[in-house]
């Protein structure tokens, strides 16, 4: 727990990605000179390499010492105790203990006893009430490339994809959104940066928030919207209609555990099949993953590219784990970043039968499928667009069923056509491997660390993260093939198996566990033995889940 | 990179247009007889007169009877989803700026599921003009009561009557901090005209309740008060600046009583110089809020016309203000060092 | 198009089932003395026996005509002209050839050819404008079994449905909802029926619907919401609540064409998949899908059985084409019904260490794995119960993982574990059937007439049709196994094709078409025989969608 | 069948109850010095006065740090979702006439997600008491500005000032037809235990602001005027049928002006018989309105206690009223006869 003194004093000591917890009571002008800063280095990104926690500490432990009657004094003493009650929260490890240890080591006095004992308690509770995100992402900074790094949390990868973005497409970038923890602090960052023409509106819901970047995408900004859990479930219907207006539009899913509010300040992976299929009727949209923090940088440039190109609503997922986790990051060349080019229309694309050259908004590029994308401004271009049903090409209002039938396969045809627009699987496989291990989002550290465990135990297995969810690159069914078993680790109760069998009709096997964490390394390992000494043949073909009850796995 | 850079304004003049203009070829489908149509003609007579662009305008609406306009309207447009055209007015006018941005809607899509957006734009001062077609009933749906109709209504939800006290749009408007709030109905269509154009110049987002008859599902709503005969005594015009007053002869009109009370007078009893002074600028939004009560319906006397007209800061040119701000002292963004503002470190 | 005595006279004569086009504006008192009705036929439910539109003709057609500027007199004529656009309009027939016929016809009196010709488009655009809901259900009286029996539409079945599970349950009824084509006459028919105790609430929107619903629920009410398109979307998040509540809730989908607002008055099958998955998170619940008009009201019984049995929120499945259409309906004898017991709580279910008897929420039944009911009211009883994670048992707020994860399983295997309460899979099969027919919801006259003259032709085939879709029947799989050829066909894109591709691995031929309406029988049986003829081998196993820009299906 | 009929009432006696009765076993965990933790006091220690029982009484709650209200409650209660306990309550207390039920809210989750089901339930006047625990902030996801934010307020999502004019929460509530409407403080627990006292023998909605500090994301919100120091001159007492003065020795007081204007003045000005005499039952609710808008914030003289307290019918008795005359007017409902409604024919 640092003021300004210790920060400056020990930040360059930290690796980098620590977790610092800060004193933010401490953090006035007065104290931020004496330690010799100029700018406030919690606001001005010097400390965008940390997992940074910003606490009212004194302020908290002088009510908690003010209640247990101590001198105000001693209560400075306290806070240590606040600040190892909250890293308790973090880490989730239980309290009782120190409880224990404190009333022995001050027995002495009761008063600074029952002091301390607050002070661990409210530090504790204070990470629940304030929904801090628990155990955050680090991976052993392997061999690093040469390069110019810096450690970046996903939520700020995120961001700055997004401002990347919109720099490469020209489009001014639009954030519609409503706070929602492990999703909030997207909004926290973009808003930093209006020198970027960033527009950052919190909304009075998530509702709200993602009409107004459809509005924004309508006017031709890249329109973007980040939630959460339940805040998903709110943007359905708003996404059905994007899809019928065939607009570019992202929605970003920072996912936590749930259903319901769930665990607000955990992980999970649970919302892929929300996503391919949580609107009515039909309604399709492609779906990206990031798989590490940096990675998020890439993924949102990437969701980015299919929206303006196909003029479709992109979900994004990522999670809690990605969302709150540092990892060094090798910056990019931007110039290895993909154009983005909006095409807006610029003139009539149809001729009358009296010769009249009229705008019409549903004639599709014979390539892409995609529409025509025209902002407001254009003479000649005025349309309007809705979400009834629209004659392909006039985009009228049409409610003949041939008419619906045709539109309805054009969209799906035009998201299923994104398959040979993205790259093919990437599979890490030393040849031979009977068995692949396949997964996506953040749980690609965790399974490369059991793949290589079982390697080093000389045993061959092949590793695939997708990235593209829909559509799936257009080689997965040949990749999938190639192998005798297929093992799908996912932090859900196998969804992305739930597709892969569907759509493929290979008999993956499910290995899941839902514990708010990504898995061991060791758990990951086992679960690959498991499988090439085909020892799985449990009739569910799910693993750690063989106890209906769910018992079983306590 | 702030704004999209593809409206001509500053090239071109503005084209001189007639209403024919600003229809679109689409067929008008309302019920032959409906409020819409007269409310329709208002906005299309109106357009010309107020020197707009049709590429710079924008129809945004909901989903309803009412909300069909757009497709009627030969400029940009788009039909939404139920309630939502507030929020997605809201992203379109903090990125536009340079649109003019219409929001049609009804009173089940603004009051019922799209009430919290509503209430939000105002709050927040958006700069779009909403135009409430107030017609008591969910006409789309076959008629239902709506968060308007008067209590004990007989309608296909409510055979045995309504239960609930409707809102006033007008007061909740009120209450939810609107800028500019005025009434007007669809018999009218000089009145209206006026209104809109009213609407249309403040800065900001501007309120307007119409009502409008659904000759289908609640036919003569608002009869009583609309009627041409019933006009001057049951509506009262409210004049920025004069003594709030009524009547084929003006003979009545409305005081505020010491004790915080608005009542409706013969002018004889109390003298003109006892009446009430409309002030559409008033600062706080009390006496408009008086004034939005005397009425308990449209069976009763009502005031029409701009109950409030005050500026407040714009939202979007608020948000692009602080655009400026921030690349003036910071200079424009440059991804390149945005990538590098934690600190860095290099391997090699 | 009828007035009273009109409809007095008429109304014997027409086959049950009929559609009739009453002119509501001569349905005044007077009007009805004169025809000698003492009670409103339009309101008295004594028409219940036909598809009802009630229309304003009068007002509308004098309307007209005064624009037309024609003699009211001449007005009276023109309602006929309304009537036939009206009717076109339901029939989806183009107006166009009436509209010459009339000019030519009246070509003389250019001013009746005005009126006539406003009142034909008039009647066409109200159909359309009012949200009249387009071609009803019609199954050709088969040869009836012996009983008493009655025309009902789904909706109207629905509601009746309801009413009876209610009764057999001795709950109060309460629907929360919000109007939207084609949910609405649910509403309309509970709302006329309070001498049971009904409770109708006109919520402000969905949310507030089913929320609402949600609340009588933990009161100890029967909750229930309907809905449809774009409503459903909008209840997610609270179906996510009753699922982490596990509280007993009835969602009613009636399915129309998507996505967005789509084809508000066209029929469609698309919200399958939604129903599953359209929740953050491991949400899992049951659905149960009606077949015909008259299965709406077993259907609606069947899902409030299991959603008090089972604590859950379930999802019944109907659309506009079964909502609107009629069939003659045996009269069910009421003590053929299953029982339904609230079994609320009434005392404690838990001892502490201390001895002190107290009452869990969380603790379950070993058969069902429901957990106990306990609504308002029962001294020692209060609990508090929420969407955060709860303990195993005591149902306290619990953050830690395993007990999360234990959770997440249990709520799967509760939902799972309905498969043994529910009627293995009926078939139709004369034996040694190489293909199966299979389907779900308002497809099954359709497929059913395609089986019947696919056997007529002397073919073998056997037909299955789902009631239950989550969880399927324990022995689907086995059924399945049992056949070279499944066929499925769908009013979507291949939704339960994929469920019973990725449960079973079955290389399921999806036959999907998207028009608004149900499949024609000769379609069906086309499809039937090409698969007999083993002639669909297509890669994607897909018939009718062969040209990925769907262009083809024109 | 019309109501689930396990509640004891008429039975026994209502039990003598402490506060200790009405507290649960759930450790409190809100930050330590949070306002919060003085109205819970203030709710337990009424609660033994108010006569009600603990299994007829149900806290309700959306998401935010004050929706944890209902864990620390020993009585029948959910924490629900963010911003939907109205639209729950309405549900419940529609069907369980026989329950107390309170809702406990915070500024984000009923004014920003939950503004529409808040100010519909206060329209149909359903029978729920509100809580609203105003801090002017998100507490819970650390330190978003809320729609009760003061504008150009910095926060984690405002570094460069938020640009939003906020709600009057009493204002909105008032033109959403609330029929009691009241404001209390965190400071003061006998006006908060008095203010919910009447909130509770209200029937129909009662809607309760309540100034709440969280001294930890937006510390001294309400400082200079709930402050011990300053309360006698910031702190507007309003008591029915008196003139509304305040201060040390009463010496400002509030008057109305003929133009409908609402000012505080020195007494010593106008003289007592001039000023404003509140009347909490007034039909219309204008003069709530103006009072409501006495203060800009919390940093000018604010009128606290019960603005509006007016009875209108109650939804949920409404609603039970038109069952009873049903079932007298048919008799109960019969299942086999509903059937049987249509016109039926048999085949044999
Ligand atoms: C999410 C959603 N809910 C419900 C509906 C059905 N619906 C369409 S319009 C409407 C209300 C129409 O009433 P109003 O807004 O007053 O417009 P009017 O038709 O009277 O002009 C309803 C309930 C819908 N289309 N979408
Ligand atoms: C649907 C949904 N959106 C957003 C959130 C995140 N969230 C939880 S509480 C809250 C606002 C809290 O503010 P307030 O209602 O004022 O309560 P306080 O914490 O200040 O007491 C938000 C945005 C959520 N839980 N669910
Ligand atoms: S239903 Fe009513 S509001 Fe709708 S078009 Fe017809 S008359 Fe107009
Ligand atoms: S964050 Fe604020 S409101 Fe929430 S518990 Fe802490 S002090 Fe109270
Ligand atoms: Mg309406
Ligand atoms: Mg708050």
């Amino acid at each position: 727990a640092m003021n300004p003194a210790a920060l400056k004093a020990n930040i360059e000591s930290l690796p980098k990605g620590a977790t610092v917890i800060v004193n933010v009571d401490a953090f006035e002008e007065r104290n931020l000179n004496k330690a010799g800063y100029e700018a406030n280095p919690l606001s001005d990104g010097s400390l965008s390499a940390y997992t940074v926690y910003e606490v009212p500490m004194t302020s908290i432990t002088t009510e908690v010492s003010k209640e247990a009657g101590v001198k105000p004094r001693d209560a400075e003493r306290s806070k240590n105790f606040f600040a190892l009650g909250l890293i308790s929260w973090l880490y989730t490890r239980p309290i009782e203990a120190t409880a224990e240890w404190i009333e022995q080591k001050y027995a002495g006095k009761p008063l600074v006893m029952e002091a301390n004992l607050r002070a661990l308690k409210a530090g504790f509770h204070f990470g629940e009430t304030a929904e801090l995100f628990e155990s955050a992402y680090q991976v052993k900074p392997a061999v690093l490339e040469p390069g110019e790094y810096v450690n970046v949390t996903g939520n700020t990868a995120t961001a700055w994809g997004l401002i990347a973005a919109a720099s490469l497409s020209g489009l001014p970038l639009f954030l519609g959104t409503y706070p929602i923890t492990p999703a909030s602090d997207i909004l926290h960052e973009l808003s930093k940066h209006k020198q970027f023409g960033v527009r950052t509106f919190q909304a009075e819901d998530e509702i709200s928030g993602i009409g107004a970047a459809l509005g924004a995408a309508f006017g031709g900004a890249l329109g973007v919207t980040t939630t959460s859990g339940p805040g998903i479930d709110l943007k359905s219907e708003t996404m059905g209609l994007a899809v019928s207006l065939e607009l570019p539009l992202l929605i970003i899913d920072i996912q936590r555990g749930g259903p319901s509010t769930g665990l607000p300040t955990k992980t999970e992976q649970a919302d892929l099949l929300h996503a391919m299929y949580g609107r009515h009727g039909e309604s399709p949209l492609p779906i990206v993953a990031a798989k590490t923090p940096s990675h998020c940088f890439e993924a949102a440039v990437e969701a980015v590219r299919l929206a303006v190109k196909y003029r479709t609503p992109v979900i994004l997922l990522s999670d809690g784990y990605l969302a709150n986790g540092t990892e060094p990051w090798r910056l990019p060349d931007l110039d290895d970043l993909p154009a983005i080019d909006p095409a807006f229309a610029t003139e009539a694309n149809h001729v009358e039968a009296d010769g009249t050259e009229v705008f019409w908004p549903y004639i599709r590029d014979d390539q892409t499928l995609a529409r025509p994308w025209a902002p407001p401004g254009v003479p000649g271009l005025e349309h309007r667009i809705g979400g009834l049903e629209k004659a392909d090409g006039s985009g009228n209002v049409a409610y003949d069923g041939p008419n619906h039938e045709r539109m309805t396969r054009l969209r799906a045809a035009k998201i299923a056509g994104i398959a040979h627009d993205i790259p093919p699987t990437e599979v890490d496989d030393e040849d031979g491997a009977e068995v692949l291990v396949i997964g996506w989002g953040s749980t690609y550290g965790a399974i490369a660390a059991g793949v290589q465990r079982a390697r080093a135990r000389g045993y061959r297995v092949a590793q695939a993260h997708l990235v593209h969810l829909n559509p799936f690159p257009a080689d997965l069914g040949d990749v999938l093939a190639r192998y005798r078993r297929v093992l799908v680790p996912e932090v859900n109760l196998g969804q992305l198996s739930r597709l892969l069998r569907a759509e493929y009709l290979v008999d993956t096997i499910s290995f899941t566990q839902v514990q708010g964490i990504p898995f061991r390394a060791a758990a990951m390992e086992a679960a690959i033995l498991q499988q090439i000494d085909g020892t799985a043949e449990s009739h569910s073909r799910e693993v750690a889940s063989a106890d209906p009850t769910g018992k079983g796995i306590l | 990179m702030t704004d999209v850079a593809h409206a001509p304004e500053d090239a071109v003049p503005v084209p001189l247009t007639t209403r024919k203009d600003w229809s679109s070829d689409q067929e008008v489908r309302w019920c032959p007889g409906c409020g819409d149509y007269s409310i329709l003609a208002a906005v299309q007579m109106l357009m010309p007169e107020l020197g707009v662009r049709r590429e710079s305008t924008v129809f945004l609406s909901g989903i309803g009877c009412a909300a069909r306009f757009p497709y009627y309207m030969n400029t940009y447009g788009m039909h939404s989803i139920h309630g939502r055209a507030p929020a997605i007015a809201t992203g379109l006018a903090t990125t536009r700026p340079d649109l003019d941005i219409w929001v049609v809607t009804g009173d089940g899509d603004s009051l019922s599921i799209g009430g919290n957006h509503l209430i939000h734009a105002l709050r927040r001062n958006v700069n779009i003009t909403i135009l409430l077609f107030n017609n008591q009933i969910y006409g789309l749906t076959k008629g239902q009561y709506s968060p308007t109709s008067e209590v004990a209504k007989v309608t296909k939800s409510t055979p045995f009557g309504s239960l609930e006290q409707p809102f006033n749009p007008l007061s909740l408007a009120l209450g939810a901090e609107a800028g500019f709030v005025a009434r007007t109905h669809d018999m009218d269509r000089k009145h209206m005209m006026e209104t809109f154009r009213r609407a249309h110049a403040h800065k900001g987002a501007s309120f307007v309740e119409i009502y409008q008859n659904c000759n289908v599902f609640n036919d003569g709503a608002f009869e009583q008060i609309t009627g041409k005969e019933h006009r001057s005594d049951m509506l009262i015009p409210l004049v920025h600046g004069e003594p709030i007053r009524f009547g084929a002869e003006g003979q009545r009109g409305v005081v505020n009583h010491r004790d915080g009370s608005v009542e409706v007078v013969e002018v004889a009893d109390v003298g003109e110089e006892a009446l009430l002074v409309h002030d559409e600028h008033r600062d706080s939004p009390g006496l408009a809020f008086q004034l939005s009560r005397l009425s308990r319906g449209p069976h009763e006397p009502t005031p029409i016309g701009v109950f409030r007209d005050v500026d407040r800061p714009e939202y979007g040119s608020e948000m692009a203000r602080q655009i400026d701000e921030a690349t003036e002292r910071r200079g424009p963004g440059d991804v390149a060092a945005l990538l590098r503002s934690g600190s860095t470190w290099t391997v090699d």
